[in-house]
C-alpha cells in the first residue's frame, strides 16, 4: 500500500475512499466552504463528469456553481480567466488532459500571465483538473502524458496525486493558492485503491514531495500512476538487497528540490520513473537539478524509465508504450551495478 | 426556424413529402439504401456485442444516425476525400472502409486507424471539430491540382461549439473550397442537450455567418440527406463553394459502450421515438407501398451481411499481435536516434510483455 | 446587407438622418463626445510623434476610430468591464485610463500595461480574440454575484475569423450573459482587406449563428455608436443576453508605425475619404448646424488637452527606470523557489545592465 | 563573424545576404523547383510579411502560391494539414511564435500523428515558419521563446539558424524534409549581419550541431541568437587564457548527440544558453544527454544560462530576462574553476 507520511500523521475522522471518491470529496468541501468557488466543464453537471468525478454535486450546489459548458475548451477556460478577474475561483475540468490543447493559447497568454501584467492587482485562481495518462484502453488522444509541456510555462503551478488521500488534500491547496494550478488526475489509479481519507478540509502542500519509502541504495523518483508501479519493482530489488529510496514528488511544478537533493546525497544514485515522453520530459529537469544540488554526490549516471519520443499509441501497444516493472528493475540494477 | 425549414422528401409513414426524386428512386436505388443501413446496423450491434464480451474496447454506436451517414456517403464520388468522426464508422464502411480494420481500431490496433488504404476516408477525428479545417484543405488542394474532386467533413452538434469549426467554415468559405460540412445534430453532446450547447434554434443558420448556403434536413430520411449532400456536392464542384448541412437525427443508444444516457435523459422516452422513427423502419415502409420490399431479399441481404461480417470479426481476432516496432517506426520517415535508441533499449528487453 | 442596413444618428454633413435622439443630444452631451474625440484624437498625434522621435516603442494609431470608440466608452456605467485590444486606448482613455499609464504601455513598462487601477479596464488583449470569452466570464459572474454591470469586448474585422471570437460568443449567448461584442470593421486586418478575411457581406450577420440580436452601424457616427452600444447594454442588464455590434470604420493611417500601408492599398485613396469621412469633422459640421460650436471653445479644450497629455508624457519619462524585481515578484503572490533563486542570481551579478 | 563550417567549405556561386533575405532566397528556391510547394500565413502575400520575408513572392507566384490566410491559426494550420493529405507541401508562417498556441492542438494531435496513426500512408510534409526570441523592443507576447514546448511534441523536428548560411540551407532541408518540421528564425538576427550565400540550392543537414569556434577548456552549447552573445563571451574570456569550444546546435530535435557528447568529453565543463525559460528548457535535456553520454567525462557541474521562470516581460525589461555576455562570462568563469 502505497501512502503518504501525512496518513499516517493525521487523526482526524476519516472515511477510505478511493481517489476519485477522494476527489468529490474535496470538491464537494470547497463548494461548502466558498461561496465564491464555482466547477465548470463538459458533463460535470447532470451527468456528474465522465468518471464521475462531480457526482451528485450539481444537484447539491446548484446549476450555477457546477455548471456545463458548451464543447469549448479555449472558451470555457477563456470565461474561466473573465470570471476570475471578477473574484470567483473557477475550477476547471478538462475531460481528458488530450484535449487542453485547444485552451493552450489562454493558459499560456492569459492564465499565466494575468498577475504580472497588472503587477498583482489582478490574479487567476483558477484550478484546472484534468484526468490523464494511459494504461486504461481509452481511445487516441486520450492517454496524454504531457504535463512537461506545463511545467515549461511560467505561471502556473502542476500537481499530481498518487493515491486518495494526497487527492483531496492537493485539491484543496490547489483551490486555496492564489494562482492557477494544473491538476492532474492519473485515470489508472482513480478506482485501484483505496486509503483512508480525513472527512474535513486539509491541505496537502504544493511543493513538497514525500519519501513513500525509506531506502539507502538507489534513490526512484516517480509521481502519479508510477508510484505503485516502482513500490512493486522496489519490492522487488529487496530480494536482491538493493533498498530503494523511493519519492513520489506530488509536485511537478515547482519541484521539491530539497527533497531531491537530499535523497540523492543519500544514495548516490537515481532512478527517474515517468510516463511522458523521455524527451523535453520531466526526467531531465530532475537530472538538472541534480547536477546543481548534488554533482559531487552522484556515483552513476542517472536512469531515466519513460514513456518514448513516440505519440502515445493505441491502447494495443499501450503497455508497450509505458514504462514497466522490468524496465524500472533493469535501471535500478544498473544504476546500483555501474 | 422558419427560415431553416425541415428539408425531406418521405415522412415518418415512409410516404411521400416530395415526388421530385421518385423516377431516380428507383428499386435498385433504394434498395442499395436499404441495404447499406441494415449493413452498418448490423455491424453495429456486432460491435456492442464484442464489446460487452470484452474483444474490443470502448465502442461508438450510431444507431439512428444510419440514414444520415448512409445517405451522405452514397452522394460522394469515388475520389472524394471523407473526414469522419469517430461516431460515422457507418458512413466511413458505407464508402469502401475495411470492416476488419474497423474491428481492430475498436480493438486498439493503430492498422485499423486508417479505414482503408484506397478510399480516401481518413482517420475518424478524435479532437472535437479539428479536421474541419482538413477538409477545407483537403478541398482547396484539389482546385489547385485541377481536378473536380471534393470533400466532406461529419461532425456533431456538440462540434459546432468549438473554435476549428468555425475556423474551418470561415476558410472555406473564403477560397469557395468544394467541401461539405455535413452536421449529425443528435441533439447531445454527451450529456448535454442542445439548448445548452447553442442559443440559435438550428445550426443550418450558422452557415450564414460565412455567407454560405444552410440547408436543415431529416436525418432519418435517407433520400433527402442524400440529395441535400449530392446537391452541395455538385455547387461544390461548379466553384460555388461549401455547404453546411444539418441533418437532424436522434441516437438512440448511448453516446459510448462507457456512457450511461439514463443519467441524463429519459431514455423511455427515447425508445419510444426510436420505435416512431427508426430510419431502417421508415424506408421499409416507404418500399412496402411501393412494393419493393420482399421477406426473401431482406433475408438475402441479412445473411450475407452476417457472413460477411462473421469473416470480419475472425480476420480482427487471428490478427498477428500488435507489433511493438510500429509504435517506433511511423513516426518520422526515419526514426531519429532518439527513436532507434529507444526502440533498441525495450528490444533488449525484449518488448513489455 | 439588406438584413443589416447602416445604421446612423447623422450623415456625412453632420445632419439628421434619425431625429428620435435629437433632446437628449443637447449641447453639454454633443460638445463631449467632441472634447473625447479631440482629446484622444490628440493623445494619439502625440503617441506617433513620440514614437518617431524614438521616446517610445511601436505605436498603435486609431484615427478614423474615435467615433466608434468615444460613443461605446461613453455608453457604459461606472462598473462596467472593458475588455479592449491594442488600437483600443482611446476608448480605455475615454472611459478612465490614466494617460500617463497608457504611454508607458507603449514605452514597454509593465506599469502600463493595466490601463487604470480603478475602472475595470484590462490590459490591451495582443493574441486576438483572446478576451472575448473573458468578457464573456466577467459578465457571468456578475450576474453570479446579483449586480447589474456588464461588459464590452473590443475586437477587429480580423478577429472575427479566431476560433476564440466564435466560443466567446457562443458561450456568451448560452448563458444570455450581459455583454456587448463591439467590432470595429476597419476593412483591414494588417494587409489583409476584409474580402479575404470572410466570405459574408457583414460581421453584424454572425450573430444568427448564436441566435443573438447583430447591429450594424456607422463607426464614424458617434452618436449612432453610442445608443447602438447603450440600447445593447440595456438589453444585456435586462437579462437578455448579448449583442453583436459591428461599427463600419476607415483606419486613416498605418496598421502600426511598424507597418506600411502602401504597400497592399491606396494609401491617396484613404486620405481622400479621410477628408470626407473624418468621425471629429463630421461632428463639428454637425455642431456647426446646431449652433454649439465656437472655435474659442475649441481653442480652450484642445489647450488644456494639450496640457494634459505634455504633463502625461513627463509623468512617463521622469518615471524611475523600470524595476527588475517587478519581473520575478508578480509571477505567484509568492514567488517559487526558482523564481528566487533566479532573481538572486541576477542581483548578485548586479542586474544585466 | 559567425558562420558555419559549410561556408568555408562551399565553392558555389554566392551572395552576401542577410538571414532574412536568405530565407527569402531559400523560399524562392523552393517555389521554383517544386510545383506542390505553397507559402501560407497572414499578410504573406501583397504585403510580403511583416519581416518582409516573403516580399516579392505572391508577385511572382501568384495567389494560389502564396496565401494570404484569415486571421486563423488553428484554421490555417489545419487546412495546411488537409493540403498535406492531398500531396501538396505548405510552408506556413505563424506571424510571431508566441501566436502559435492557437495552432497547437492541430500540432499536438494531427500534424505530429498522421503518419503514425496511417502507418505511414499519409504524411505530413508541413514546414511552420516562426519568427522568435527577444531583443527587438516588440510588444507582449511577440517575444516568446518556447522552442521546448515542440522538441518535447513527438513527431516534429526543430531546427534554429544563427546566420543566413544555415538559415537557407536548413530552410531547404525542411521542406525536403517529409515530416513536420518548426523552422524558428531569431528575430535578433534577421538583419544584423551577412555572410555569403549560395544562390543555388544547398542543404545544412537537420540533426546535426557544428562547432563554431574551436576550444579546449569550456564547451558552450547555444544556438540562434544566442551565438553571437556566447561568441563575445569566448573572446572575452580569450583574455584569461580560457578557450571555449563553441557548438551552435542548430537543430534543437533532434538534437547532435555525438557532437555534444564529443565536446564535453573533451573539456569537461559546460556552460548551456539559451533564451527559453529555465525549468523544462533545452537546457536540462543537454544535461540530461551529458548525464548518458558523458557521465565520467565531466569535471564540474554543468553550468546554464537561460530565460528566467518568468513570463518575457514587456520589452523594458526584455534585457534583464535575456542571457547578456555578463552571465555568460559568469558561467564560464564558474565551470573552469570548480
Ligand atoms: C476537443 C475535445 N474535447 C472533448 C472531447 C470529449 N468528447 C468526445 S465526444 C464528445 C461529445 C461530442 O458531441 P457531438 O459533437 O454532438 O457528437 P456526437 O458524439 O453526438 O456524435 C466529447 C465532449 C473530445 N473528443 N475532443
Ligand atoms: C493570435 C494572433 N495572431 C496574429 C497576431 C498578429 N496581429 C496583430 S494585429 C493583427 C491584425 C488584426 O486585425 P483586426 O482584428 O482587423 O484589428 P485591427 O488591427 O484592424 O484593429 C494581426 C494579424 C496577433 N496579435 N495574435
Ligand atoms: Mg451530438
Ligand atoms: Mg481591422
Amino acid at each position: 500500500m502505497v501512502m503518504s507520511n501525512e496518513i499516517i500523521k493525521t487523526k482526524a475522522p476519516s472515511q477510505s475512499l478511493t481517489m476519485i471518491q477522494a476527489i468529490t470529496d474535496g470538491l464537494k468541501t470547497m463548494l461548502e466552504s466558498d461561496q465564491n468557488t464555482i466547477i465548470m466543464g463538459e458533463d460535470v453537471g447532470r451527468n456528474g463528469g465522465v468518471f464521475r468525478a462531480t457526482d451528485g454535486l450539481q444537484e447539491t450546489f446548484g446549476e450555477k456553481r457546477v455548471i456545463d459548458t458548451p464543447l469549448s475548451e479555449a472558451g470555457f477556460v477563456g470565461t474561466a480567466v473573465g470570471m476570475a478577474l471578477a473574484g470567483l475561483k473557477p475550477v476547471v475540468e478538462i475531460q481528458f488532459l488530450g484535449f487542453i490543447y485547444p485552451a493552450f493559447e489562454q493558459i499560456a497568454t492569459h492564465v499565466t500571465r494575468m498577475r504580472m501584467r497588472t503587477l498583482g492587482q489582478y490574479h487567476i485562481p483558477m484550478v484546472i483538473r484534468a484526468p490523464y495518462g494511459a494504461g486504461v484502453r481509452s481511445p487516441e488522444i486520450h492517454s496524454e502524458s504531457v504535463e512537461a509541456l506545463f511545467t515549461h510555462l511560467p505561471g502556473i503551478k502542476v500537481v499530481c496525486p498518487s493515491n486518495a488521500y494526497d487527492a483531496k488534500g492537493l485539491l484543496l491547496a490547489a483551490v486555496e493558492d492564489p494562482d492557477p494550478v494544473l491538476f492532474l488526475e492519473p485515470m489508472r489509479l482513480y478506482r485501484g485503491s483505496r486509503v483512508d481519507v480525513p472527512t474535513g478540509d486539509y491541505r496537502v502542500e504544493i511543493g513538497k514531495g514525500t519519501r513513500v519509502q525509506e531506502g539507502n541504495d538507489v534513490t526512484i523518483f516517480a509521481w502519479g500512476a508510477m508510484i505503485p508501479l516502482v513500490m512493486k519493482a522496489s519490492e522487488q530489488m529487496k530480494k536482491d538487497g538493493i533498498s530503494c529510496d523511493v519519492i513520489d514528488l506530488r509536485s511537478l511544478y515547482p519541484l521539491d528540490r530539497d527533497l531531491i537533493a537530499d535523497s540523492v546525497q543519500k544514495t548516490g544514485r537515481v532512478v527517474i520513473v515517468h510516463e511522458g515522453h523521455e524527451t523535453g520530459g520531466l526526467g531531465s529537469e530532475i537530472i538538472s537539478i541534480i547536477n546543481d544540488t548534488s554533482f559531487l554526490y552522484l556515483k552513476a549516471p542517472v536512469e531515466k524509465v519513460t514513456g518514448f519520443d513516440v505519440p502515445v499509441p493505441l491502447f494495443s501497444l499501450e503497455n508497450d508504450y509505458l514504462p514497466s516493472t522490468e524496465r524500472v528493475e533493469t535501471a535500478i540494477r544498473k544504476a546500483y551495478t555501474f | 426556424m422558419e427560415n431553416y425549414p425541415l428539408y425531406q422528401i418521405i415522412d415518418e409513414n415512409g410516404e411521400w413529402v416530395n415526388k421530385s426524386y421518385e423516377k431516380e428512386l428507383n428499386e435498385e436505388k433504394v434498395k442499395e439504401f436499404y441495404y447499406h443501413m441494415l449493413r452498418i446496423r448490423t455491424y453495429d450491434q456486432k460491435g456492442v456485442a464484442l464489446q460487452r464480451q470484452g474483444r474490443i474496447g470502448t465502442y461508438v454506436p450510431f444507431p439512428g444516425h444510419e440514414g444520415a451517414q448512409v445517405g451522405s456517403a452514397l452522394a460522394l464520388s469515388e475520389n472524394d476525400w471523407m473526414f469522419p468522426t469517430y461516431r460515422d464508422h457507418g458512413a466511413s464502411l458505407t464508402f469502401g472502409a475495411d470492416l476488419d480494420r474497423m474491428f481492430l481500431h475498436w480493438n486498439g490496433r493503430i492498422e485499423g486507424c486508417l479505414p482503408s488504404r484506397e478510399k480516401r476516408i481518413m482517420p475518424a477525428s478524435i479532437p472535437i471539430a479539428t479536421h474541419l479545417p482538413h477538409a477545407t484543405g483537403a478541398a482547396i488542394a484539389e482546385v489547385y491540382k485541377g481536378t473536380d474532386n471534393a470533400a466532406i467533413a461529419y461532425f456533431g452538434d456538440g462540434a459546432t461549439s468549438e473554435g476549428d469549426f468555425h475556423e474551418g467554415l470561415n476558410i472555406a468559405s473564403v477560397f469557395k473550397a468544394p467541401v461539405v460540412f455535413f452536421n449529425q445534430n443528435n441533439g447531445y453532446a454527451i450529456s448535454l442537450p442542445i439548448e445548452k450547447q447553442m442559443n440559435s434554434e438550428t445550426i443550418a443558420q450558422k452557415a450564414v455567418a460565412y455567407g454560405i448556403p444552410g440547408v436543415r434536413v431529416d436525418g432519418m430520411d435517407v433520400f433527402a440527406v442524400h440529395y441535400a449532400v449530392k446537391e452541395a456536392l455538385e455547387r461544390a464542384r461548379k466553384g460555388e463553394g461549401p455547404t453546411l448541412i444539418e441533418a437532424v437525427v436522434i441516437r438512440f443508444g448511448a453516446h459510448t459502450t462507457a456512457d450511461d444516457p439514463s443519467k441524463y435523459r429519459d431514455q423511455e422516452e427515447i425508445n419510444r421515438q426510436k420505435e416512431a422513427k427508426d430510419p431502417l423502419l421508415r424506408l421499409k415502409k416507404h418500399m412496402q407501398f411501393r412494393g419493393f420490399w420482399s421477406e426473401e431479399w431482406v433475408e438475402n441481404i441479412q445473411s450475407d451481411i452476417r457472413t460477411e461480417i462473421e469473416s470480419a470479426v475472425v480476420k480482427m481476432e487471428s490478427a498477428p499481435t500488435a507489433n511493438t516496432d510500429d509504435m517506433f517506426d511511423h513516426v518520422f520517415s526515419e526514426p531519429t536516434w532518439t527513436i532507434s535508441r529507444q526502440k533498441e533499449q525495450l528490444g533488449l528487453m525484449g518488448g513489455n510483455r
